[in-house]
């Protein structure tokens, strides 16, 4: 029945090291102090056990350099735990620059990722062996948590906003992936499979997409349809500014505070237009909620962050791209 | 017991009229644009016009250290929780990583 | 001829019920928890029976998930908070610091009854349907997507808490205001110390929570939205109060344990603690400090990187005066005259295991650690070392230690070591495997697992069984006892405390004249100092 | 440090530290001096008893301070998320009522801590009785000026849930948290202002069977005390609630 009896988990991604080492320090420590505990009470239980029934122990009552010896090294023990510990979740938990990004919505109870390639899949996600992935994480009812036990990286996955995390896979192979927060009935079948390729058979599992379905094109496509494009354009009708080179880059508001246009921004932008106006502009955009999915809201996501980037396609037709931007909406 | 402090009515009095100069103050003060001040004023006036309360409505003036202490406390606690929560949200996507 | 005590002195259901005696009331907690913690078990039992096989066959998911939802709302807001404090704390507070009662001895019966009122809604939702959120009633499920058992679950925990709120008040104005002349901060038995402490928790972090579920309750009930994330809501501002609470609940859970803890060690030697001080301060260290790290629980939840760094490096600090207790623990049994009796047992024990609990604890708060046993089966192991391991086999050894006081009999002596070393096996078997299958990544929560952590899992079946034994096996030894044990007399240990002084079971006034105090507790020979100071 | 109770050691190992009378254990209390009626069998006089209903009363302030704590914590971080929206939501607020009920409740801490003095001083069970009077009224009054503030709430669908009117406003989702956060905040208060005004009805009742004088008026300082946590409260609600827009400027 239990012909491998599993101890420690398949270590599979360049994160998984680190973490490890950290448990091994902290393992050591534990294991150095409830020996030593045991060791000693139970040496005192035999040596100093009752002889006869009046018998009383000696009286001492405590000594200050004992006192200080045992605050003073436990302290500085988890200190280093403290630090080394720290450091390991800042690099777990920034990304570098260049890092495949990937589109991950949870939902009551399966995980769905998008490809900025255009494959899609549900409840199994293929990623290259040796290349940084950075997964851009939303949920469209509960919290969720993204786990995956071999590559060391978990984070909870919270409606209304955008979680990331990132991970390099070391080891071609499937792994489990688990929902690790409770989200109701179906908890535990919230439950994938992490696909590991080989860099050129993960090129070949891509192929199998189609360019039209990239989010890019979606979003772009969503742009359209839900006649974003009548306001955010140049000229007379142009009541919204225009999103040409705006991503990544400093935005100022009505009232002259400035915020980072990030993913969280737009989102912000889309479901709550009225809360950060960009200067020059009036609020006369009207909400999103409800009219627009959390997969919808990546691709929009993913098709402005377009506009950004090196050799992006101009916005919109009418949109003239040497127009300085002014920030959008 | 019997020997509590009794203070006179005339200082009741004054404190009375100290509070309604203070809401009429505060309400005074949100009328005028002052920015960020705003709020600055409006919870000093509010933090006096309450310490008044605690001290003579209250008794605490005339109260042992313990009740001293046990009311530094309650505000002592809520402000740890205050400023320990806002240390989250006022730090959040600070180490996001940086779109390219 | 039979003397009057508290427990002779008035008969029938009303003298029960409207009793205003604290030993009285204490008795009355002793049996309700009781009934909470054999319902607790029977969800427990639920629990690892499901987990004998990979697959969800025994339960559907729904019922497994209520299972362990009310496995935990029972025993933790209806057996572990009030366990230490409301049974043992209840009966000695007032009889170790010299006094007749606590302050408000009606509020103390309120407490009971307000407890008694908390659990009633709670088994209601049991009853009528369950509820499948957690314990940890977390947002935007608890107000959105959960049945609407939710609403009775969570005003049960909120009336629950206010005979929380009662019970530390009183303890706090008591220590206060009631000690007898002579009975100086430092003259304080540990337990006290350790109860104040606990007090302090629950009553600054008791009305947190209240608020919290109330917010939730208004959520559900009239559709405000102060997590709805569509208003801009933030569910990670529930988990930050909701832990602001229940993380210094643990506390409320420990500290009252490590004071019994302090009270066998000193007895089962015949010796002072090993540097009272030390032993004293470290208990207030912890209720401040352990307010002050609730973030590590939302580590992985969003929380912002540098809160996040704060909240670790706090709770590294907050292992400090436990790692205190432990070490001063152990260096009183130095020299000591150490007896075997089996409150010792569950003492040795404890030390033992709250060691274990807390240094995994350690672990956890490491961030890079936390990343990755977050919300598995390692947390589950970690917390139930501190819950079970430590502060069951507290209430358990101190229940033994102060059984005759109590009762005025002796129970049987070798049924009580058997189940001591029960319930150390049983629980090791138990949680132990757990941390290995958390390591290995088996999430908690979880109805059915992947079928390679299943041997983990028949181990800790296995040990949850042998656990039951040892917690059952009291329960006829300790009824036994009222019928047919030894008298025990006013000092059956050979104590130095002011409890063993005034007759077993005590009278109802506890002293015939207010004690004149002139030293501490535990003075079983003229001191000496240590060679280095 | 660890030696603190070393010198108070009396010596002999089995002294009993404790003198315990051989009277046994019934009736504390025939040590001859006469007990005010009041005083409870656990208490050695009424400093002592009076003394801890204060400490008592104060200690439950504390936790009254962190019941409201946690809506304050609410309150905070969703003004800090959302400042325009709270601004634009707290325009709305009758100023004229708000003041109005803060006066009020001024006005009763005063007739509050009269009463106290009133019983304090021993002066006539119908002076007592006045000033707990007056003080329930301006209760009352605060409690109806906050029903009047709630209809108007309703009929103009400002309401959180599903009648609320999100078409008048610029920002409405942040002015339906506000206004959540408002319900939440000002109908805890209110439900803690009928729990006072219970309290001061029996507070009344006893004042009129002559209870209270300067020897025992412990309950008539217990309850005024928390009357003033009430009105404390509401110092700290009415600039954070209707004052913060005064300056808005709708865009």
């Amino acid at each position: 029945m239990f012909k491998n009896l599993p101890f420690f988990p398949e270590a599979a991604s360049a994160q998984a090291g680190q973490v490890d080492a950290v448990f091994f320090f902290l393992v050591a420590v534990t294991a150095f102090f409830s020996v030593l505990i045991a060791a000693l009470v139970t040496i005192f239980a035999i040596k100093y056990k009752r002889k006869h029934d009046d018998e009383i122990g000696e009286p001492i009552h405590g000594s200050l350099v004992l006192e200080l010896l045992w605050t003073v090294i436990p302290f500085a023990i988890t200190m280093v735990m403290f630090g080394w510990g720290a450091k390991v979740f800042f690099d777990l938990t920034r990304p570098p620059i260049g890092a495949t990004e990937i589109y991950i919505v949870g939902k009551q109870w399966m995980w769905k990722a998008q490809h900025m390639g255009g494959m899609r899949e549900i409840n199994e996600l293929h990623i290259p062996v040796g290349q940084p992935i950075k997964l851009i994480m939303g949920s469209e009812d509960v919290i969720h948590s993204f786990y995956i036990p071999a590559f060391r990286v978990k984070s909870d996955v919270i409606p209304g906003r955008y979680n990331t995390m990132w991970f390099t896979a070391t080891k071609a192979g499937t792994y489990h992936l688990f929902c690790a927060e409770y989200c109701g009935t179906k908890h535990s079948g919230m439950i994938g499979s992490i696909i590991a390729m080989e860099p050129a058979a993960f090129e070949a599992w891509m192929g199998g997409g189609k360019a039209e379905d990239s989010p890019v094109a979606a979003g772009a496509k969503l742009f359209q349809d839900l006649a974003c494009i009548t306001c955010h354009r140049t000229g007379a009708q142009g009541r919204g500014p225009i999103l040409t080179n705006v991503f990544g880059h400093e935005v100022e508001l009505q009232g002259g505070a400035k915020v980072i246009a990030d993913e969280a921004y737009v989102r912000e932008s889309i479901l709550n237009p009225q809360a950060k106006v960009v200067n020059g502009f009036q609020p006369v955009m009207p909400t999103f909620q409800g009219l627009v999915t959390e997969e919808q809201l990546l691709q929009l996501i993913a098709y402005v962050r377009s506009l950004s980037q090196p050799g992006a396609a101009p916005a919109a037709e009418g949109t003239n791209s040497a127009t300085p931007p002014q920030g959008k909406n | 017991m019997s020997a509590a402090h009794v203070a006179p009515k005339s200082l009741y009095y004054t404190i009375f009229a100290a509070l309604l100069v203070g809401t009429a103050l505060t309400v005074g003060v949100a009328f005028i644009d002052l920015g960020a001040f705003n709020n600055v004023a409006m919870l000093t006036i509010a933090c006096i016009k309450a310490l008044l309360v605690i001290l003579f409505f209250m008794h605490v003036r005339w109260g042992t250290r313990l009740t001293w202490l046990v009311v530094a406390s309650g505000f002592f606690w809520l402000i740890l929780m205050f400023s320990i929560t806002m240390v989250d949200f006022s730090t959040r996507g600070w180490v996001q990583g940086t779109p390219k | 001829m039979e003397t009057l005590n508290y427990l002779n002195n008035g008969h029938g259901l009303a003298s029960w019920l409207l009793t205003k005696d604290h030993k009285r009331i204490a008795l009355l907690y002793l049996v309700s928890i009781t009934a909470f913690f054999g319902l607790g078990g029977f969800f427990a039992m639920l629990i690892r029976l499901e987990l004998l096989t990979p697959a969800g066959d025994l339960l559907t998911s729904e019922t497994y998930n209520k299972v362990f939802t009310m496995h935990g709302v029972v025993m933790v807001f209806f057996f572990l908070i009030p366990s230490i404090p409301a049974v043992l704390g209840n009966f000695l507070v007032p009889i170790m610091i010299g006094a007749k009662d606590l302050a408000f001895p009606r509020i103390n019966l309120l407490s009971w009854y307000i407890y008694v009122l908390g659990g009633l809604f709670t088994l209601t939702a049991a009853l009528t349907g369950g509820v499948d959120t957690g314990w940890t009633f977390y947002t935007p499920y608890s107000t959105a997507a959960a049945n609407s058992n939710v609403m009775t679950a969570a005003l049960g925990i909120f009336i629950t808490g206010f005979s929380s709120i009662l019970t530390g008040l009183n303890f706090i104005v008591t220590i206060h205001r009631m000690r007898a002349p002579g009975m100086t901060w430092f003259r304080l038995p540990l337990f006290i110390w350790s109860h104040y402490a606990t007090s302090l928790v629950m009553i600054l972090g008791t009305p947190v929570i209240a608020i919290t579920v109330l917010m939730v309750a208004a959520e559900r009930a009239l559709h405000l939205g102060i997590f709805d994330p569509a208003l801009g809501g933030d569910p990670v501002l529930f988990q930050h109060l909701f832990w602001f609470y229940s993380h210094p609940a643990v506390y409320i859970m420990i500290l009252p344990a490590m004071g019994v803890i302090s009270e066998l060690v000193q007895t089962f030697s015949r010796k002072n603690i090993f540097g009272y001080s030390f032993v004293a301060f470290s208990s207030l260290a912890i209720a401040v400090v352990g307010f002050l790290v609730w973030g590590h629980h939302l580590f992985v939840a969003g929380q912002s990187t540098y809160a996040g760094l704060l909240f670790s490096l706090l709770s590294f600090v907050v292992a400090i005066p436990s790692a205190i207790k432990v070490f001063n623990w152990s260096a009183t049994m130095y020299k000591g005259s150490v007896s075997w009796q089996s409150p010792m047992l569950y003492a040795i024990g404890f030390i033992g295991l709250f060691t274990i609990g807390g240094l995994t604890g350690v672990m956890l708060a490491t961030m890079g650690i936390d990343i990755h046993v977050h919300d598995t089966y390692f947390v589950v192991a970690h917390f139930h070392y501190i819950m079970v391991g430590g502060a069951i086999m507290g209430y358990m050894g101190g229940l033994h230690y102060w059984w005759p006081k109590m009762t005025g009999r002796l129970y049987n002596e070798p049924a009580a070591k058997t189940a001591a070393f029960l319930i150390f096996i049983g629980f090791n078997l138990t949680f132990f495997p757990q941390f290995v299958a958390g390591y290995l990544g088996m999430p908690r929560r979880y109805h059915a697992y992947p079928p390679e952590m299943q041997v983990w899992n028949v181990m800790s079946s296995a040990g949850a069984s042998i656990l039951a034994i040892g917690y059952a096996l009291p329960l006829f030894y300790l009824l036994w006892s009222l019928y047919r044990g030894a008298a025990a007399g006013a000092d059956p240990w050979g104590a130095k405390g002011l409890e063993w002084e005034i007759p077993s079971p005590p009278p109802t006034e506890n002293f015939g004249t207010t004690p004149i105090i002139t030293h501490g507790t535990h003075q079983y020979a003229p001191s000496k100092e240590v060679g280095i100071v | 440090m660890s030696d603190a109770h070393a010198e108070h050691y009396p010596g002999p190992l089995h002294s009993p530290p404790v003198k315990i009378g051989g009277e046994g254990p019934a009736h504390g209390h025939e040590d001859g001096h006469v007990h005010h009626p009041k005083l409870q069998h656990h208490f050695d006089d009424m400093a002592q008893q009076a003394e801890a209903s204060t400490l008592g009363m104060w200690v439950f302030l504390v936790t009254e301070i962190m019941f409201f704590g946690g809506l304050f914590t609410a309150y905070l971080v969703y003004r800090a998320h959302s400042p325009e929206a709270f601004q634009e939501a707290s325009a709305h607020l009758s100023i004229g009522w708000g003041g109005f009920n803060t006066a009020v409740l001024i006005f009763s801490s005063l007739t509050m801590a009269l009463a106290v003095r009133a019983a304090q001083t021993s002066e006539s069970a119908k002076t007592q009785v006045t000033w707990i009077a007056i003080t329930m009224f301006l209760g009352l009054v605060f409690l109806g000026v906050k029903g009047i503030e709630y209809t108007e709430k309703f009929r103009d669908h400002i309401v959180p849930g599903p009648y609320f009117d999100a078409s008048r406003w610029e920002h409405p989702a942040g002015v339906e948290m506000f206004y959540s956060l408002y319900f939440c905040m000002t109908g805890l208060h209110a439900l803690h202002m009928i729990i006072g005004l219970g309290i001061m009805t029996w507070l009344a009742i006893k004042a009129w069977q002559r209870s209270f004088n300067a020897d025992y008026y412990t309950p008539v300082e217990v309850a005024g005390l928390y009357w003033h946590f009430v009105d404390i409260v509401w110092i700290f609600l009415f600039p954070l609630l209707y004052l913060i827009g005064r300056h808005y400027h709708h865009g």
